[in-house]
């Protein structure tokens, strides 16, 4: 492995592990001595300067880092704001309605009406300001329960929970819908069918 | 037999290993013997329970569905023998094809050697800013908890056993197809579907136009759900 | 704000970021049109390249992300502490197969081919990000249908779904067999059936 090589290999592990690597660490993992690594590092630092890159390498005692130049933090900032006007994806609205309407619940019960875990759709959602912790059941494992927040109400244009649109009640059918709604079952079961037959794409 | 030293493990499923002894016997995937294969199969499933193997269930629903291929391959009719051996045929070549890709998607796996990068650590307010219409939550709610309100769904492998397994009545409603069109005339698909009074019903019609477009026995041609779709008899059978 | 700041101002936000960015984020973001965008995410590909760094731009669909390069992925596993080499099992990557070329499916879907249950490999396959769920199937029973993810295209090398290979032909039915072109027909059917029945998509 050339010099070259071994500077962008360092470059790749530093990006990698996001978390700050000391040099011991470095000189274990190419199996060189300390002062080989620091100039490999002393190497990768100028060539992100000298490249013009957005990432610098930054040093702090023994212990290297990369991170982002300071002048494009608003550009970051810019982004992370963006973020927060991403809508939510099918699932969270799913959790959100479970929990809205029955409010306080625990994630198991969310988890049973939806048949799929969803502790990560919970805490963005917490993160998000639309759900928020209400206290624990007294169960075995005093299970956290979680409700909605100002922000939900805010976001959902509602005054309270009151304002909670009302589900329309299931016009039950099975009954006597007629030849329309047989039509609707075929096709439905054809659908299913289409599924479970192979069909080839190119 | 000569080698019974397979672990149960070493198979991805009763599909795997009737591949796997199709292939060991040089059949024909399309015209598979299957007296030979339901033999061996039976075989193999003995040899891991004599190895005391914990025989996965679906190991043992094949079994089962061998046999009864095997019994009603005995009877004089072999019209149920040969539909049944359709079916598991079609599967058979459905499953080889998925395993071809998986093969070749395994060899595709460079791309698993790049390494992406945790997102800074930066605190920001995460709070959600976008406005919706209440109505999304009815929607949403209907979507999670379905329309009946259930609190539970059903699981997922009930629809998969809807499809797999034979409805009783699909033989009679092939009949029932057939008699539709006797005589040779064309016919609008939706009109088989008329008078039906139960689901079951419903999926056993469809169920056998496609059993009798798979073994040639009816034409489909059209587009679409609506008028256009007719039910042709090929040839006079009758 | 100069050209070669931009890239760097772009590379500071993919950092940052390490998720995806689309494209349309980064038109936001530095109020450019969707050509100067993608012409600023060109000139940082090439840069990275040209500077030899250990760093790579990837594009998926139409997010771009940055990842390290491959021939250094013996120093990142030595630096993670990550032993695997094989990627994933068997019965992983026949779901896969079932879902990127079928997608969306359900569960059921990709048992009914496999004839064994897969619900622990598909969850597997989420957590990985290799698979994610796409909304659910207008059923009794609303079964979840699932997709790839751009963390798929990225694994396997693909820019997008239409990079999939082709199924690789299969001799032994390529023989005109009226059989499979009548079931051809009847799939035809079903899947023009199926077209209407609405799947509700994020």
């Amino acid at each position: 492995m050339n010099i070259k090589e071994m500077v962008a290999a360092c470059e790749a592990v530093l990006f990698a592990s996001g978390e700050p690597v000391s040099l011991m660490r470095i000189c274990e993992i190419f199996e060189v001595d300390e002062e080989a690594a620091e100039g490999v590092m002393n190497m990768l630092s100028d060539r992100l300067v000298n490249s013009d890159s957005g990432i610098k390498l930054v040093k702090l005692d023994k212990v290297y880092q990369l991170c982002t130049r300071e002048e494009y933090v608003e550009y970051i900032r810019k982004t992370l704001d963006l973020r927060r006007k991403t809508p939510l994806s099918q699932a969270a609205f799913e959790v959100l309605a479970v929990i809205a309407y029955n409010q306080p619940v625990t994630k198991a019960y969310v988890e049973q009406v939806r048949g799929v875990d969803c502790s990560g759709v919970v805490s963005t959602l917490v993160e998000k300001g639309l759900l928020e912790e209400k206290g624990r059941l007294e169960l075995p494992g005093r299970p956290l329960i979680y409700g909605t927040t100002d922000n939900f109400l805010r976001c959902f244009s509602l005054k309270s929970l009151d304002e909670l649109p009302e589900v329309p009640a299931d016009e039950d059918n099975a009954d006597a819908n007629g030849q329309i709604k047989m039509m609707d079952t075929a096709l439905e079961l054809a659908n299913q069918l289409a599924e479970d037959i192979p069909i080839e794409e190119d | 037999m000569d080698q019974i030293s397979y672990k149960l493990g070493e198979f991805e499923g009763p599909m795997d290993l009737l591949l796997h002894l199709i292939a060991k016997n040089k059949l024909n995937i399309n015209d598979i013997e299957i007296s030979v294969l339901i033999d061996q199969y039976i075989e193999q499933i003995r040899a891991m329970q004599l190895h005391d193997m914990d025989i996965a269930s679906e190991f043992l629903e094949m079994a089962s569905r061998l046999i009864y291929l095997k019994t009603v391959s005995l009877l004089p009719k072999h019209e149920e023998a040969e539909q049944l051996k359709d079916e598991l045929t079609t599967e058979l070549m459905e499953y080889e094809k998925c395993r071809r890709v998986a093969a070749t998607l395994s060899t595709m796996t460079f791309g698993f050697n790049t390494f992406i990068k945790s997102p800074e650590n930066i605190e920001y307010d995460k709070t959600y800013l976008n406005i919706h219409e209440s109505e999304k939550l009815i929607d949403a709610y209907i979507s999670a908890v379905g329309r009946g309100q259930r609190k539970l769904p059903p699981p997922t492998t009930v629809f998969g056993k809807i499809v797999a397994r034979k409805i009783v009545s699909v033989s009679s409603k092939i009949v029932f197809v057939l008699r539709k069109l006797w005589g040779g005339g064309k016919k609008q698909l939706r009109t088989l579907f008329d008078g039906a009074e139960s689901r079951s019903e419903l999926v056993a019609t469809f169920l056998a136009v496609l059993e009798l477009c798979k073994s040639n026995r009816v034409y489909v041609n059209g587009n679409g759900e609506n008028a256009e779709i007719s039910v042709i008899k090929e040839r006079n059978k009758h």
